[in-house]
């Protein structure tokens, strides 16, 4: 039982990196990208081109995972984003899922469209046992690094000037730039951190959800959960929800595993009804 | 005395509406400018159309000897033009001192400074902006402006709903800006005689127009020119 | 390899629209509507099945019984009502002569319809199914049934002291078959059974492993579609279900050829029944193995493959007995009782249920030299689907 | 003359800030009833407990003697009391005849039938062309509202509520940001609202109030500082201070 | 203008709102033929008469009422278990299936306008989203019931008004699709120009004025929503009907993400819009599908990237010249 929960804290704690820039992006441009998850597949991408052809090892691959996705996002930003933030959500999901769609078809042309595998080195295979609890290095890691960057982000948005000039465009975009704050410099850098971060949750991920051209497909209602049940004003409000959608995906599985999907999907419904700006959003101005 | 800032035929507005109507007034560098008018006659509109947030239909602003008519937000403030909006807009999920520090730029103007001249802020420090009271949120609104050290100070309406006591603090400190500091600054007030005291000059706004320019001591010392601008008698 | 490769679909794509351009005026033509799905998460049955036809049309020629075949090759992404209507479309406008491809149960099953309706042949080359056969007397089979696969595993792992399986598998179609056929076999043999389906749509098997782990059973029986055998295997393994002494057992599915060797180490050990392995050692298993890779660098073929070759070699076969007469009923005909040395072993087409006799192996996955294989050791000779052997 | 629209003791408390205070108000019949005080005197919140928008914390709504404090909005609409906005809001993509058509359905219980033509009823048609004459919209009915002069706009705003027949009218800065040149017109249109419709007007141009009101209502701080004819309130020391700011004691 | 003049210019430009512009003959004209100018494309005709009336149902909310939904497939989905069950189990007839088909989805749209009525846009897109997941994995969970992954197998349909029996050529199941969607077209446009259309638009265009005209929004909201539903739900009749068989596909997600491409693409809010966008992303589709069948998916993103960018405007100009070639009838009539 509390191997399980262990797991559906790991499996969170993965949706929670995957996610936390869309909420960011979304809560400070109020720009919907449904695309968000093809910057996770290339991060994973490079990973297992990284492992496979140049034998590099997995933990030099995640920091490229991380550069290779952040740099794509400052790329489109700059090139493709731009003209749709003052376009209305409707034409930013159809944008964001014509996106989705390329990258889609663009990466099984490139790479083929099977599932693609990463040899873990060694010391991260297998799982020990504490308490009966059995604890999997991988998992252990994945919560480890996960865990770090959730707690570096949340000092890095609480604490730091670049974090409160954030907080200052989030709640008040108007009067930040009336007061000199660069909004859109400062949306572009969250923009390339959070395709960043994407990518090295792809790249985490690969172990724990798979990777193949449908990944952005397949997830992008997940993270769309997280954020819209997370509220996009604060770092702890996504977590919590990945944490919540992570645990009672993996424990309802193992619990009622002919429910399957249904309760995820349920438990949004039933969050989104009692709380339509999200379960940890403040309230409104 | 240098000119600070001019406006001239300036015509502004939200979406389709029409606010403004061939506005010109000029500022000099230090001096200050009472800008008055009943609600609704565009004294905000006039404000936010100096920092950039308004549609600007026509018409030219220039500031420090740059055009900045068609310059973004952001660089009006850089170019030195600190502002305190209506609804103080402090941001909420900064504490004090980051209210403070995000928008902060070189100069004389530090943290230690703002709580210097606004003492009950300095206990707060930590707090959350939306845990402050009014009159503590006005006196961070205008922290938060004087921290980008402008050259100019826009107040919308800082007495607006407070306490007289605090208002009182507050026209101290803002005595202390216009007189001893020497900043330029434009404060729209509804109170036209407790602010006609502070500033240099004085403009009367009526429906998007400037009705009346003067000095504020020629003002103060004509009050029927006043009542019958602002007061509750028929203008016309 | 995959920029090869890609160049390669070009040129395929390029011939087939030339093929589509003449096909007004080919009187001696015999199309075949081979309907795959090429993009989503089943791509890659689509690609290994493409290959394989190509393969076998390259190998032997495309003219038989002095008809040529024209492959027609349509994607339906996998989605059953996309199956139906390019099936419809295939047979009332291309006036196609064979329906082939279906790769998964439902798509099979959606067109059943359309084939009868039509009385044209449809070739099951994937779709594994039992029941599937008998929806339609137009359907032929030259994959394999699930339930074909499974219940040799209920006798070897009975007679190899397994006592207590927990049984995993995808729910749909053929996970069932398999489950169920499983169970009632190894149930009626003496052991127990626990089962728990996983959904098509499922990204962690976390959970699902848990139960195993927990019910610490002597085997695990396992059914997952082809192509996400590897996340199966790697958590099988993470879970530390093989130091815990669990046996991997199950239909060969889940060390699928096509990705056995990206999985590592932790697929060895793993005992499968299944009809094909690409180490399956005859003479003209090696020289489909090698040619398939010749044509195909970086692929090894895989059961659907085989699937594939051997369907078309079947259409052949017919169009050569029935001197080119592309007449469904006539093609049917002669497609009951076909039989013939494939790679895989000695095969034949069941006259009374048009679905395919073989042999099954029980292959141990094992490495040779630097790569994964399913080595057989044991062969259980032309095996009847049981489902149907039985009524 | 008698009351139509009356509160009683309406209090409205958002968390601890009072917005609307005691206040005790009567809107007589055929009243032209301006209602004025400084930024953040409450009389937003005020109109909109009138009409519904918000419910108060305690005290009543009244309309010809009958309790509507717990009516919805469209229910009192239907009852009679209808509004304007201080920003217009409007059926940007319709053109005037629709709007107005619209309206007049809504009234005439038409809203529900779903086959039926609108150019088949002879009632809304007559209401519709009726309201389109009143406030000279007729040469422009047939074009989208959204491309109209905002003076027009704003005359649309004020048919579009007097078009749900409302014994009350609120009418919220009815002049506010239209430019000079189609002030004169639009004024005309307030000056020819008929006598039997009472009308709450809020407004800040003393202007329009001398011209249309014949009584005022100071609001300031969510209570009612005085009540009077305009002459008198004008000259009301206690008002000059609110608005001039002599001295800061009460 | 005096006062009986002035009412029949404003009868007469309420008519004129209504009245059949000549493209639209034209329109219908042509969908008529295609019956004998393409008697070899009645399959994915058939397909875009069924996609085209789902994307009518969806402009009936998204349109007119301004509720977003990526969520509409529970609506066909419930449409087309309910035509595909009555039909398996009770009766063949498709009539009967058409309506009961109609009837539940109308049933479920009403049941759960509610989730619709509140948040904003993007809560309602989860909602409605999260909505059509729960009854896919109802269906797919019910499969003694619904066949589950498998699909509904075995449904037979007896000819219609026992005459017309469904041939393999689909003349059959097209004539029928497009005269349903006809039928139903044209009540949709008598609906969108009756008082109570014109107080959706009101509620799309402005809330608070529509509240403020007496307009009952909920009321009309929950009202529209059901009547949406049940045309989705036709859609699905229709689909399970013509193909006689339904997967759990018809609840997925990638439904309701097409639909919304179709009806922006066509353009919302003019009712051909969804139908002009079921014709142009089928044929669009079909199209690309036939030249690179692994990679169509590439140049339908490609074409949604730039159609947004500003190809919209191009598409939409096209289409609005086109109309404007008819001649305008006179004023008389």
């Amino acid at each position: 039982m509390l191997t399980i929960l262990f797991d559906g804290i790991a499996y969170g704690m993965v949706l929670f990196v995957l996610a936390c820039g869309l909420s960011v992006t979304m809560g400070l441009m109020n720009f919907v990208n449904l695309a968000h998850g093809a910057f996770a597949m290339l991060g994973g991408y490079v990973t297992v081109l990284l492992m496979q052809r140049l034998g590099l090892p997995f933990l030099a691959s995640l920091p490229a995972a991380f550069l290779a996705a952040a740099l794509a996002g400052i790329v489109l930003e700059r090139l493709v984003y731009r003209p749709m933030y003052a376009k209305s959500h409707l034409d930013q999901v159809m944008f964001s899922i014509g996106l989705v769609f390329m990258a889609v078809a663009g990466t099984d042309w490139l790479l083929g469209s099977s599932q693609q595998i990463i040899q873990l080195p060694r010391w991260l295979q297998g799982r020990f046992y504490v308490l009966g609890v059995g604890i999997g290095y991988y998992r252990l890691f994945v919560i480890g690094i996960c865990g770090l960057l959730a707690v570096a982000l949340q000092w890095g948005f609480a604490k730091t000037r670049f974090g409160s000039r954030l907080r200052a465009a989030v709640d008040d975009a108007r009067v930040a730039r009336g007061l000199g704050i660069p909004v859109n410099r400062l949306f572009a850098l969250t923009f390339a951190l959070g395709s960043g971060l994407a990518g090295l949750g792809g790249a985490l991920g690969i172990e724990l959800m798979g990777l193949d051209p449908t990944f952005p497909l397949k997830f992008m209602i997940y993270f769309l959960i997280v954020v819209t049940v997370g509220g996009t004003s604060t770092i702890t409000g996504p977590f919590l929800a990945a944490m919540l959608l992570g645990v009672a995906d993996v424990m309802g599985k193992y619990l009622v595993p002919q429910a399957g999907a249904f309760i995820i999907y349920a438990l949004m419904v039933i969050l989104l009804l009692l709380r339509p700006e999200g379960l940890f959003a403040r309230a409104r101005t | 005395m240098s000119e600070l800032l001019r406006i001239e035929g300036l015509s502004a507005g939200y979406g389709d509406a029409l606010v403004l109507f061939d506005v010109a007034l000029s500022l000099d560098e230090g001096r200050s400018l009472a800008l008055l008018g009943r609600n609704g006659v565009g004294k905000t509109t006039l404000v936010n159309t100096i920092i950039g947030v308004t549609r600007r239909r026509a018409g030219r602003i220039t500031f420090a000897d740059a055009d900045i008519s068609t310059a973004t937000p952001e660089q009006r403030a850089h170019a030195g033009i600190g502002w305190v909006p209506q609804e103080r807009n402090i941001f909420k999920s900064l504490t004090v001192v980051e209210n403070l520090t995000a928008v902060a730029r070189p100069g004389p103007w530090t943290t230690e400074r703002v709580f210097r001249m606004f003492p009950r802020l300095a206990e707060r420090k930590s707090n959350l902006g939306n845990q402050l009271s009014g009159g503590e949120q006005q006196m961070l609104a205008i922290g938060r402006a004087l921290m980008l050290n402008p050259r100019l100070l826009l107040l919308d309406e800082p007495t607006e709903g407070l306490a007289p006591i605090i208002v009182e603090e507050l026209l101290a400190a803002l005595k202390t800006l216009f007189r001893d500091e020497g900043l330029a600054a434009i404060v729209i007030e509804q109170h036209a005689r407790t602010i006609l005291e502070l500033t240099d000059t004085a403009i009367v706004l009526e429906r998007g127009r400037v009705v009346l320019a003067d000095d504020s001591a020629a003002l103060l010392r004509e009050p029927a020119r006043l009542e019958r601008h602002l007061g509750l008698s028929a203008a016309a | 390899m995959t920029f090869r490769r890609t160049v390669l679909k070009g040129f395929m794509a390029g011939a087939l629209a030339v093929t589509l351009g003449c096909a007004a005026q080919a009187q001696e033509v015999v199309k075949v509507g081979l309907i795959l799905p090429m993009t989503g998460p089943f791509a890659s049955t689509g690609r290994q099945i493409e290959a394989a036809v190509k393969l076998f049309l390259a190998q032997s020629g495309a003219t038989h019984g002095g008809k040529r075949l024209e492959v027609i090759l349509k994607d339906d992404t996998g989605n059953a009502d996309a199956t139906r209507r390019i099936a419809q479309e295939l047979v009332v406008n291309d006036k196609v002569a064979v329906l082939a491809g279906f790769g998964l149960t439902p798509l099979a099953m959606a067109t059943a319809p359309i084939a009868t309706q039509a009385k044209i042949p449809q070739i099951v080359m994937a779709a594994a199914t039992a029941s599937i056969t008998e929806a339609s007397p137009f359907i032929v089979r030259t994959s394999f049934t699930l339930p074909q696969a499974s219940e040799p595993m209920a006798d070897w792992a009975w007679s190899n002291g397994i006592k207590r399986v927990f049984t995993v598998v995808t729910d749909y179609g053929p996970g069932i078959d398999a489950e169920t056929s499983f169970a009632n076999k190894f149930k009626a043999a003496g052991g127990t059974v626990e089962s728990v389906r996983v959904p098509l749509r499922n990204p962690d098997f976390a959970p699902f492993l848990q139960r195993v782990s927990e019910a610490k059973p002597d085997a695990l029986f396992v059914f997952v579609p082809s192509g996400i055998g590897a996340q199966f295997m790697k958590q099988f393994v993470e879970r530390g279900l093989d130091k815990a002494g669990v046996k991997l057992i199950g239909p060969g599915d889940v060390v699928d050829d096509d990705i056995l060797n990206g999985m590592g180490d932790v697929a060895i050990g793993a005992i499968t029944t299944h009809h094909y392995s690409a180490k399956h050692d005859s003479a003209a298993n090696q020289a489909f193995v090698k040619a398939f890779e010749a044509a195909n660098p970086g692929v090894r073929p895989n059961f659907m493959a085989v699937g594939g070759y051997d369907g078309m070699r079947l259409i052949a076969e017919a169009l050569k007995a029935t001197n080119g007469d592309a007449s469904g009923e006539k093609l049917i005909a002669a497609m009951k009782g076909a039989s013939w040395e494939s790679p895989r072993g000695p095969i034949t087409i069941d006259p009374a249920t048009r679905d395919i006799i073989q042999n099954i192996y029980v292959r141990r996955t094992e490495k040779v030299g630097s790569d994964l294989f399913n080595i057989e050791f044991a062969t259980i000779p032309q095996v009847k689907d049981p489902v149907k052997a039985r009524k | 003359m008698s009351a139509v629209l009356q509160t009683f003791n309406l209090v409205k408390t958002f968390g601890g800030i009072t917005a609307t205070d005691d206040v005790t108000f009567s809107l007589e019949k055929g009243a032209r009833h301006a209602l004025i005080g400084p930024n953040g005197a409450g009389k937003t919140t005020f109109v909109n407990l009138l009409t519904g928008v918000l419910r108060p914390t305690s005290g009543r709504v009244s309309l010809v003697g009958q309790d509507i404090t717990g009516l919805s909005r469209e229910a009192r609409v239907k009852r009679g009391v209808a509004r304007t906005f201080q920003i217009n809001q409007l059926f940007r993509t319709m053109t005037p005849l629709e709007m107005i058509s619209l309206v007049t359905a809504e009234r005439l219980g038409r809203g529900m039938r779903l086959f039926q033509r609108l150019d088949a009823d002879g009632e809304a048609i007559a209401e519709t062309a009726d309201i389109l004459a009143r406030f000279k919209l007729e040469d422009i009915m047939d074009q989208r509202i959204a491309t109209l002069p905002y003076g027009k706009q704003r005359q649309i705003e004020i048919a579009a509520a007097f078009a749900a027949r409302p014994s009350v009218l609120l009418l919220d800065e009815p002049a506010a940001g239209v430019p000079e040149a189609e002030r004169r017109e639009l004024l005309e249109t307030v000056a020819a609202l008929p006598d039997d419709v009472s009308v709450l007007l809020i407004e800040h141009d003393m202007d329009i109030i001398f011209r249309f009101a014949t009584r005022i209502t100071v609001l300031v701080n969510g209570r009612v500082l005085t009540e009077g004819e305009p002459a008198v309130v004008a000259r009301d020391a206690a008002v000059k201070q609110a608005y001039l700011g002599e001295a800061a004691h009460v | 203008m005096s006062g009986t003049v002035l009412e029949q210019h404003v009868r007469q430009s309420l008519r004129r709102a209504r009245r059949w512009h000549p493209a639209e003959l034209a329109f219908w004209l042509l969908a008529a033929a295609s019956f004998a100018l393409f008697p070899t494309r009645f399959l994915i005709l058939n397909e875009i008469a069924i996609l085209a009336l789902f994307a009518l149902s969806l402009d009936l909310i998204l349109g007119y009422a301004g509720i977003v939904s990526l969520g509409h497939a529970a609506f066909l989905g419930m449409g087309a278990y309910s035509a595909g069950l009555l039909a398996k189990y009770v009766t063949a007839d498709p009539l009967a299936g058409l309506a009961f088909g109609m009837a539940t989805s109308a049933l479920l749209g009403l049941l759960t306008s509610p989730l619709v009525l509140r948040g904003t846009d993007l809560t309602r897109l989860m909602i409605t989203l999260g909505v059509a997941l729960i009854l896919y994995e109802v269906a797919n969970s019910l499969a003694w019931l619904t066949g589950g992954a498998d699909g509904l197998q075995g449904i037979t349909m007896a000819p219609i008004f026992g005459t017309f029996d469904f041939d393999i050529f689909g003349r059959t199941a097209y004539l029928y699709s497009l005269l349903v969607l006809f039928i139903l077209f044209l009540i949709a446009r008598r609906i969108v120009n009756s008082p109570f259309g014109l107080s959706l638009r009101g509620i799309r265009d402005n809330q608070l004025r529509a509240a403020a005209s007496g307009v009952p929004v909920p009321w009309r909201l929950a009202a529209i929503y059901a009547l949406s539903a049940a045309y989705a739900g036709a859609a699905g009749a229709l689909l399970a009907q013509t193909t006689q068989f339904v997967s759990l596909d018809v609840f997925d997600f990638h439904r309701s993400a097409d639909l919304m491409l179709v009806l922006i693409i066509g353009g919302a809010g003019y009712l051909y819009g969804g139908l002009i966008g079921a014709i142009a992303f089928k044929f669009l589709q079909d199209a690309i599908a036939t030249f690179t069948p692994q990679y169509w998916m590439f140049w339908i993103g490609l074409f949604l990237v730039l159609f947004v960018l500003g190809g919209r405007e191009l598409i939409h100009g096209a289409i609005k010249a086109l109309v404007a070639r008819f001649p305008e009838r006179g004023a008389s009539s």
